[in-house]
């Protein structure tokens, strides 16, 4: 499995008052793997996903996405890029059907703009037609095709995940942020959402990058870890490598040095 | 050394936001002098159970009592009237006023004689605070600032005390410091729950552990039990 | 002197400031007759601010309630005083002894209203946590309702306290002072400085900031929020009431539409302040009095609701958060 | 017999005309969450372009001619029952280019400082067709504004102008259908549902806000020239904000917002109580006791019933 360098973080600040939230991050994530990004509350995980897809501004350093640098770029701008994002609490559009969460999310549908919506109908309608056929195709990946006119708000915490996983693949990213996605769910749909990522990852070549508290599931799934702590990388490695790193153990797992 | 007076007790709790509830039927008892520590993975309730007893959310059904009063109905300011303290994860201070206006707060159902006196003991206890007075709050450091939450909930005297991860985001050495304040607590005859991500060193120093996932009460013991259950510690800690 | 430091970080504030201070140089009544129809803006804005720092949402009903006070302290006046009119009026003042008399009990029962409207309206809101805009909308309501009752009891024309025509003070340079626009100045200081020391010295005060730094950590320490928010109520219905009688006073004339024709340049001070800041609403206040004063010195006066909302858009288009913005000390 | 059934029509012109400004409303509140308080400000801007264009400069022998009756049709210097659609575009214009800039300067701000500065526009409007006369005749205001296919007798001609309001009002419908409807529509709704969601996912949310502010202000323009064609007299009294501004939120709180059916709904409800409670004995018809009526309207829906009695779908 070839990888190249897929997203590079330089020496990234991140002060917010007198806290220092992230200070001085480096690391690089690889394409064709599934990255976790583990570390106790308060390391700044959270922070580092807002400053790579532009939602809060760098303080200094430097992230380049397949080599482009991106330290400043606006949301709109990593999106075009090829990095999506989801949030810790589920942001799914509430009133609205689960069809329709999937169907505001592609970019330029032509259908979108006020005034060419309306003199280029036909160019609307096909992509619309498209869009539908995609968003069933990918509601068919998350495995919520059954509640494909359901309301939103009326889903479980965790199908209302796996819908923010299908609302991002109609973007048709290269990178996919998840924050937390475990987080409040029950043991078999943290299953299932383990498999439908590792589906993604295999058959579309989208790559992950994965905050989690959930230890078995972070650690089952990635193929690389990077533990965080007090806003500064600690160490990186293999699932494997990270759960017997005695400076991990300490800072994150709860263990002391005698145990 | 923990006495057997049951100063909390949590029955058939569930709780949630609105129409969606997080926690279900959770029984708990919390005892003079001790520390129960509740661990489990993140948004299996923990902080939501802490914020149903405080009265910030209600609680859905169930009942509490406190030394056997039923306080179910009380809003948060009577419960903390009558003993029972509440630091939260985040956001525990009030960062436009200086530390010692953040003390006030916490007196302020107090007159100023008792003030004066409650002051001088939790200045004792936390020295640190004592040069930093007329600091503006929001310039303390991480650590200075789960003291003086902690501090600040300490004004009224309180019987109870819940703690929801005091140690988040603090470096070891200071997360040390701060539970050989939680155990200074319980030596005082406090009962104090904490809610802890950091969970083999708060078992370290807890008497009872209890263990929720997905918003239900799963383990109850004794905490080095639990400590040395290679199956919980395999599923919950992490090991 | 934080403040003035904080002006003078600022490129186009700092270069605002010294033309207004210029125009002000070659009309110097003007400047002062801004001051202290500033001082009065301070007044309702400082109130306004509190309600819109704490509670969180833009106050649509305070102009009315100001109107409403004036109307009330008229009623009571003639209704206690019937003989007010040929009474005499005090010292160098157009106004007559007897409304020093009715002003404190107006003041007080435009406290009590609302937090009469607070338990009726607002609590509901906050209960079911209502979206800022949904609140804001909700006392639009309430100042649609309120002038229309205002109407309804006293009709749409205008009137005034009784009052006796005094000579204006005359000064170097041109200035000319009403003497009661000097009175209504220096009541305008005096309760401005007493609420100041309200908020920042007293314990309610500190428990009022408190509560709007963090409700639920407030009602953690024993804080009964929910009456403090009753106490802001009746605080910001006390400036409003205020203001409008000293409004009404210094301009001798009281109609139905004048709270909410004064709403711009009150929201305008608020904004330049910077939200739920007592300070920044005082200076914003004396800063839109003196703008608004000196622009008639070159335009039509008719044009100087048209001068408040040119400020309100200069100051949201350089700085939204206001000139003292999150720097300066907050409620 | 007669005389109710040209009532009635006056009635539901009125209730028309309000029913485009409640749609409008619906584009800015119901759809999209944007706090106007302003309506006052494209409402005039609406009547005073639609007016300006269609009627002659004013003078006095025409004053005179008006105030008498004489035959106002002839009055027209555009002919304007074949330009009549082109200066309901042209109002619409005005608004949508003062609504742009008004919107970039605003929507990126906290959601009630729109409030604050549609509340500055409206009032500073009124100021300056108060104040410079030669723009449209100061307050004493434009009068003999022409009526688009003025064809049969003056007594009757309102029968006509119920049908043009009708069909403007279901042009305006179904373009706010369509529109709210389209794609476009639902970035809308789910930037109401969350905005951030909408930010991650690409969109710029800045844009869409300040179409809708713009399109929901054109509306209004449309509102406008319709009134100022049925009422035939405007001056700056026409548009103080009771009548301009609150009505109008009054009709939207009722109907439900976010649901172009409930504000149509909405704007013949309360202006049907609206009209019909000036026929009440005594007191009870006083004008501004029924401002206090509309002024409760808001406040208990608001508290009661957020969604209207037609609640979006």
């Amino acid at each position: 499995m070839s990888s190249e360098v897929l997203l590079k973080l330089e020496n990234v600040h991140k002060h917010f008052g007198g806290v220092k939230a992230v200070n001085g991050v480096d690391f690089e994530i690889y394409s064709n793997r599934i990255t976790g990004l583990i570390g106790p509350n308060g390391a700044g995980k959270s922070t580092i996903f807002n400053l790579i897809t532009g939602f809060s501004e760098i303080d200094d350093g430097f992230i380049y996405f397949l080599d482009d640098d991106i330290s400043y770029s606006s949301p709109k701008k990593t999106v075009d890029k090829g990095i999506v994002r989801t949030f810790q609490i589920p942001g799914e559009l509430k009133t609205m059907s689960v069809l329709d969460n999937l169907l505001v999310s592609p970019m330029n549908h032509p259908g979108e703009s006020l005034l060419f919506g309306w003199i280029n109908r036909s160019k609307s309608k096909n992509f619309e037609k498209r869009t539908i056929e995609l968003a069933e195709k990918n509601l068919e990946i998350v495995g919520l095709s059954h509640l494909i006119n359901e309301k939103a708000e009326n889903l479980s915490t965790g199908q209302k995940k796996l819908l923010e996983l299908g609302r991002i693949l109609m973007m048709n990213p290269k990178l996919i942020l998840l924050d937390e996605p475990a987080a409040g769910i029950n043991p078999t749909l943290i299953k299932n959402l383990s498999k439908v990522i590792q589906d993604i990852n295999k058959n579309q070549k989208i790559d992950f990058l994965i905050i989690e508290h959930n230890m078995d599931f972070i650690m089952s799934i990635s193929d690389e870890i990077i533990v965080m702590a007090e806003g500064q990388t600690l160490v990186k490695g293999p699932p494997k490598e990270i759960q017997k790193n005695q400076k991990v153990l300490n800072s994150y797992l709860g263990y002391s040095q005698n145990d | 050394m923990t006495k057997n007076i049951t100063s909390l007790k949590a029955k058939n709790i569930s709780a949630g936001y609105g129409e969606q509830i997080i926690i279900r039927n959770i029984n708990l008892d919390i005892y003079e002098s001790s520390i129960t520590t509740i661990i489990g993975p993140n948004g299996c309730g923990k902080s939501t159970f802490l914020k149903s007893i405080s009265g910030i959310i209600n609680p859905v059904e169930g009942n509490i009592e406190i030394y056997g009063n039923d306080v179910t109905n009380l809003s948060t300011f009577e419960l903390s009237k009558i003993g029972l303290g509440y630091v939260p994860q985040s956001e525990n201070i009030f960062p436009s006023l200086s530390v010692e206006d953040n003390l006030k707060m916490g007196g302020y159902i107090l007159n100023s004689i008792q003030y004066k006196k409650n002051l001088d003991k939790v200045l004792d206890m936390f020295p640190d605070l004592k040069s930093k007075l007329q600091d503006s709050s929001s310039n303390l450091s991480g650590g200075q600032r789960q003291m003086l939450a902690l501090s600040r909930a300490l004004m009224l005297d309180p019987k109870i005390i819940m703690l929801d991860e005091p140690t988040a985001g603090l470096s070891p050495i200071i997360v040390n410091e701060v539970l050989e304040n939680i155990i200074s607590l319980k030596n005082s005859d406090l009962s104090v729950l904490l809610v802890e991500q950091n969970a083999k060193k708060a078992l370290q120093v807890s008497d009872f552990g209890v263990v929720f996932s997905f918003g239900k009460k799963v383990i109850e013991d004794v905490a080095d039990k639990i400590l040395k259950d290679k199956e919980i510690s395999k599923l919950y800690l992490g090991g | 002197m934080k403040y003035i430091d904080l002006i003078f970080e600022n490129k186009t504030i700092f270069v605002l400031f010294w033309i207004i201070l210029l125009l002000s140089l070659l009309k110097p009544w003007l400047f002062v007759n801004g001051i202290l129809i500033g001082s009065l803006y301070a007044l309702g804005s400082i109130g306004l601010s509190l309600i819109y720092g704490n509670l969180k949402f833009a106050n649509m009903a305070h102009g009315d309630f100001m109107t409403l006070s004036s109307y009330v302290a008229l009623a009571l006046l003639l209704f206690f005083f019937p003989n007010s009119d040929q009474s005499a009026s005090v010292g160098p003042f157009t106004f007559k002894y007897e409304l020093l008399i009715v002003i404190p009990f107006t003041v007080v029962f435009i406290g009590f209203l609302a937090v009469l409207f607070d338990k009726l309206i607002y609590k509901k809101l906050r209960d079911f946590g209502a979206a800022p805009a949904a609140i804001a909308l909700t006392s639009l309501g309430l100042a649609v309702g309120l002038r229309g009752l205002i109407q309804f009891i006293w009709g749409t024309d205008s009137t005034r306290f009784p009052r006796e025509s005094k000579l204006f003070w005359d000064l170097p340079f041109k200035i000319k002072i009403p003497p009661d626009m000097f009175f209504c100045a220096i009541v305008a200081f005096i309760i401005a400085l007493t609420f100041y020391f309200i908020l920042f010295k007293t314990k309610l005060g500190k428990a009022i900031r408190a509560t709007s730094d963090n409700p639920d950590l407030a009602r953690i320490t024993g804080i009964n929020t929910e009456r403090i928010i009753l106490y802001i109520w009746f605080i910001g219905g006390v400036l409003a009431a205020t203001s409008g009688i000293l409004i009404s006073m210094q301009q001798a004339i009281i109609t139905p539409v004048m709270g909410w024709k004064i709403l711009i340049p009150l929201f305008a001070a608020v904004i330049v302040g910077g939200i739920g800041n007592p300070i920044g609403a005082l200076m914003g206040g004396l800063l839109i009095g003196i703008t608004g004063e000196i622009a008639t010195g070159w335009i039509n006066p008719s044009y100087k609701p048209a001068v408040y909302f040119l400020v309100l858009l200069i100051i949201l288009l350089l700085r939204p958060n206001g000139i003292l913005g999150s720097k300066g000390r907050q409620f | 017999m007669d005389s109710i059934l040209y009532f009635l029509i006056g009635f539901l012109i009125m209730s028309g005309i309000y029913s485009v400004f409640s749609v409008g409303l619906n584009i800015h509140w119901g759809h999209t969450g944007l706090f106007n308080i302003g309506i006052a400000s494209f409402f005039l801007l609406g009547s005073y372009t639609a007016a300006i264009i269609s009627s002659p400069s004013p003078n006095i022998e025409k004053y005179e001619e008006y105030l008498w009756g004489g035959n106002l049709s002839q009055l027209s210097i555009l002919g304007i029952d074949f330009w009549f659609p082109l200066v309901l575009i042209l109002s619409a214009l005005v608004c949508i280019l003062v609504a742009i800039p008004l919107a970039l300067i605003t929507i990126r701000l906290k959601e009630d400082y729109l409030a604050l500065v549609t509340l500055g526009l409206a009032e500073t409007l009124r100021i300056i067709f108060v104040n410079e006369s030669w723009l449209a005749n100061g307050t004493r205001g434009l009068y003999s504004i022409p009526r688009p296919f003025d064809l049969i007798d003056r007594g009757n001609y309102d029968y006509i102008y119920f049908v043009i309001v009708m069909i403007t009002l279901a042009l305006v419908y179904i373009i706010a259908q369509r529109a709210t409807n389209s794609p476009w529509g639902r970035v809308l709704r789910g930037i109401k549902d969350n905005e951030n969601t909408m930010i991650s996912s690409g969109k710029n949310v800045l844009r869409f806000k300040v179409e809708a502010f713009a399109f929901g202000a054109g509306i209004m323009g449309v509102g406008g020239a319709l009134f100022t064609h049925g009422k035939r007299f405007i001056d700056p009294i026409t548009f103080e904000p009771m009548l301009a501004t609150f009505i109008i939120w009054s009709m939207l709180m009722v109907g439900g917002s976010g649901n172009n059916r409930g504000a149509v709904f909405g704007a013949f409800l309360m202006w049907g109580i609206w009209t019909f409670t000036q026929f009440l004995p005594g007191f009870l018809s006083d004008a501004n006791l029924r401002f206090v009526f509309v002024g409760l309207i808001i406040i208990l829906f608001q508290l009661y019933k957020p969604n209207g009695v037609i609640p979006a779908k």
